[in-house]
């Protein structure tokens, strides 16, 4: 399948474009790919559409830094702090540019997603009834039960031109291990036109073999894969490292002006080169904070055959 | 309010933690609800399971505090980690038999609005539904969590994220309203007084509702955590991340 | 959540009733519960329905022993020696009684179980389009796509009363742990209304819960599990039992005829009280010859927090 | 036919192998077209993708003869392990290049019957579509592999189990048959003799095949395998378990 190795600038800059539909954070709040997320702001792009179930901070970022034209999601904010100031200006005030959102559910944007991972046009669903999100909803329908039974919605496919994930692991070309909570990681992967695999760490691909059920990603859906140890923090990586709460209680507190936010913009983002860069900034000390050391390892699962 | 009985958000989980039955499916959430869920597990539910919309399935708190349902302590030890539309699934199925939800906006029928609020004339874009629309429409029976402020509670929300009793409904529907001043019915569609938290009197609740409610003429008190359940709460929340603030 | 633990025979009589659906060998050719299935050909059910994708043998056995009114399923054979001559002379000649067949697509009757896996009425597919299988089909109907697209194919919800499931390995909760391909056996657990996990080997929780990911039944779905070392022979069980060949070649030739048939049932069912006695019958050496003794274990994955 | 060309089933595995592209993503299915798929993989194909509705996904052959796909040598080292409905998906989603079907009939638009035969007056119950109607239906093309006998080769099938070309086709569609005497051309609809096995004539074909095919006066014959490719299919079916029988 061919040798997918990138480094971040590279599989931004060929894989991402301006006006792209990008699904990230697929996980939720762990395996966030902020390393991806800040080269994408690093190299200008504009006029991105956002996908994803909940966002922590990660689309706030995004849309603050006047990347991003749209949201499609059901939550955008700080899970810590609760509102995303970021959100709040570009819907409210169009600060720094228009904002247009389309609202969902967890549930309603995963069926998107997935009804594109299965190649269908749209999956019907339950969810929604006599809530205000489906009224005059550009991805949502009523449907009939061709059965009888009472009417549902239907959910339209949504395809991203680009899914990013962040792995514990990836082959060079592209199979990935994930463990710990998934959320709408493998839908994402499947529905997207491109898939980019950041990682913990890049491993022979005996070590992907080894384990075919921890898959979940293979390699043939997969167009980059980056190793970029570190880069879903402040998130966390099962097994690598620790959520970094204090970055989300003090980007918070920031953002709530445009100044604040672009005092950290320019401290974090724009005034360092690369994600090793900004991994250095936060010192040995605070990485070693973060950095699981414990093992407890998966019980032994035997695939002799 | 003493130590002794609590500050009411200490009050709120277990009142919280009474409304999970043994045995029961729980569609969990975070805060004061996953705080409930543990003071249950505890005590009166040790069968109970919890369903996080992430994926991740626990019949038992996570042996650290979590601030989001995604850290690595909620992972460690749990029954299984799937995906979201595998959990999303079985409340669609009516695996559900409980799920809490919060709102920043509630009218008499127990709809929610998370997603936008007037202040002042002008639109405040609240960060969205996430789960709630999910958890509203598919859970056996639903438990409201509020902030009791008369902004709060109005005769309608001006958006519905997450919708209460209506006509079409098919399944469930709020059961449980628990807030800042007290615990309140909802069933059938109405909205009456069950218990006020202990020094709250029904005026005060009153006044802070923005639309007439039911109540007895001398309402019940809520019954005041335990020292057990207190000890369980200061344990799981050792800084009072969630249960500090007002007493 | 409760101590789940039972006797193969307290399962299956408890468990599964006359007149019940059930679904079985949904991992196509491994794992199929052959200790459960002669189990229930014991306790001398009737007018069972049988669900699976394709079924290698254990629908022939089930259906030549008269336990079986219908079939709904989309293979009915001998994977290694074709035709399954039970199930031919139930369809061609009612023997040993009347069998209706309700065909399906691998794709279509995963779907059906999808659906009711999900609490769906139906879910759409654009496979079949073309085919006789969904001519005047009782449970596949035309569907529109509410977005204008052309029309698909809607197969409808189907709910088994039992899943029976051959796992690795479950905890006394009935937490279970499968590794290898896993073909329908999610959905089918999720989709029943019981379900029974027998398997190699009954764990303390903490295995299980050493590896969340691994756990794709979780307990609370689960009725009974059951401890059935070599439950899923003579087919295979990944890990743990090589594919036993010689019996699926020999009972194509001996069910050629009913009176090979019964000879075949007396000899290794009727005439056998149980899993264990059938194993022993066997013979140490064969059973040494079909367990896997190597180990190639997966990649360790770290879970701590 | 001496066994430097090899028996009818060897050729049949190599004219399999040829069909499938470098880089391609191959539904793949037992017997011939896995062996052909293992030929491609070591000769003109190696970044080529097998699927296997089991849910298996490999990029190499398994290291051990395998009598099904579920044996634990397909497993052992193997890309991914997931569900038959992922393999399904990625099917639907058009993301399959070619996908190889079997069937006990065919007829001259590539239906293939694999559910129902009539065999003189009596009605012969065969067991089923299995994926083959998924493949037919949803492949970006599918290659066929029968046995080439008149009862077979019908004018219309009795029943159609995995369709062949329609006017309501949206993809896909038979492009190449392989039997055991010729290669066919089947796209477009038409069913036209590419080549024949080395020492079959034209005649042999039409008085095997229950309808009018298309012919040039003297078709190509089948390319023999090499002894390279002789070797990796007697490797890889050493006792002649699929490649054995008529020569």
């Amino acid at each position: 399948m061919g040798d997918k190795r990138r480094l971040m600038r590279e599989a931004i800059a060929d894989l991402v474009h301006d006006g792209d539909s990008i699904a990230l954070g697929l996980a939720l709040e762990s395996g966030i790919p902020f390393g991806a997320v800040h080269e994408i702001i690093r190299q200008g792009r504009r006029d991105l559409t956002l996908i994803g179930p909940i966002s922590d901070m990660a689309f706030d970022q995004l849309i603050g830094a006047g990347s991003a034209r749209r949201v499609i999601a059901a939550w955008v904010g700080n899970v810590a702090g609760g509102s995303g100031y970021g959100f709040r200006r570009g819907v409210e005030q169009g600060i720094p540019r228009a904002l247009e959102v389309e609202d969902h559910s967890n549930f309603t944007v995963g069926l998107a997603l997935k009804a594109a991972a299965m190649g269908l046009p749209f999956l019907p669903t339950l969810t929604g009834l006599g809530s205000d999100i489906v009224r005059d909803h550009p991805r949502i329908r009523p449907v009939d039960d061709p059965f009888g039974g009472p009417p549902l919605l239907a959910v339209g496919a949504l395809t991203p031109d680009v899914t990013i994930v962040h792995a514990q692991r990836a082959d060079p070309q592209g199979n990935a291990h994930l463990w710990g909570n998934l959320g709408l990681t493998v839908e994402g992967a499947y529905a997207a036109k491109r898939t980019i695999i950041t990682c913990e760490e890049i491993v022979d691909e005996a070590v992907i073999r080894s384990d075919p059920n921890r898959t979940v990603i293979p390699g043939f859906l997969v167009d980059a894969v980056v190793e970029a140890p570190g880069g879903a923090l402040p998130s966390s990586c099962q097994g690598y490292w620790r959520r970094d709460f204090e970055p989300f209680l003090s980007y918070h507190r920031q953002s709530r002006t445009v100044e604040g936010f672009q005092a950290w913009l320019q401290e974090w983002v724009l005034g360092v080169p690369s994600l090793t860069a900004a991994l250095a900034k936060l010192g040995p000390d605070r990485l070693s904070r973060l950095r699981v050391e414990e093992r407890r390892l998966a019980a032994a699962a035997n695939f002799a055959p | 309010m003493t130590v002794a009985t609590g500050t009411r958000r200490e009050l709120m989980v277990v009142a919280a933690g009474r409304e999970i039955r043994d045995g029961e499916v729980v569609f969990v959430g975070m805060r004061l609800p996953l705080l409930g869920f543990g003071l249950a597990k505890a005590t009166h539910a040790p069968h109970a399971v919890g369903l996080f919309e992430n994926g991740v399935i626990r019949d038992r708190p996570a042996e650290d505090f979590i601030y989001t349902m995604g850290d690595p302590p909620n992972i460690a030890g749990a029954i299984a980690c799937l995906g979201l539309l595998d959990v999303m699934s079985l409340l669609q199925q009516g695996r559900v038999d409980v799920g809490f939800i919060g709102g920043a906006e509630i009218d008499p029928l127990g709809n929610l609005n998370t997603t936008r609020a007037e202040a002042d004339g002008r639109v405040v874009r609240l960060p969205g539904s996430g789960g709630g629309q999910d958890i509203a429409s598919l859970a056996r029976r639903t438990v409201l969590i509020m902030e009791h402020e008369p902004r709060r509670f109005r005769p309608h929300v001006s958006y519905v994220t997450s919708p209460g009793h209506w006509p079409g409904r098919r399944r469930g529907g709020p059961a449980t309203l628990i807030t800042t001043l007290g615990v309140f019915d909802l069933r059938g569609g109405r909205f009456r007084v069950e218990s006020l938290h202990p020094g709250v009197g029904l005026d005060e609740v009153r006044a802070a509702t923005g639309f007439p409610i039911e109540a007895e003429a001398s309402p019940r008190t809520t019954k005041p955590p335990t020292p057990s359940e207190l000890a369980y709460i200061r344990r799981a929340d050792p800084q009072g991340f969630w249960t500090g603030g007002p007493s």
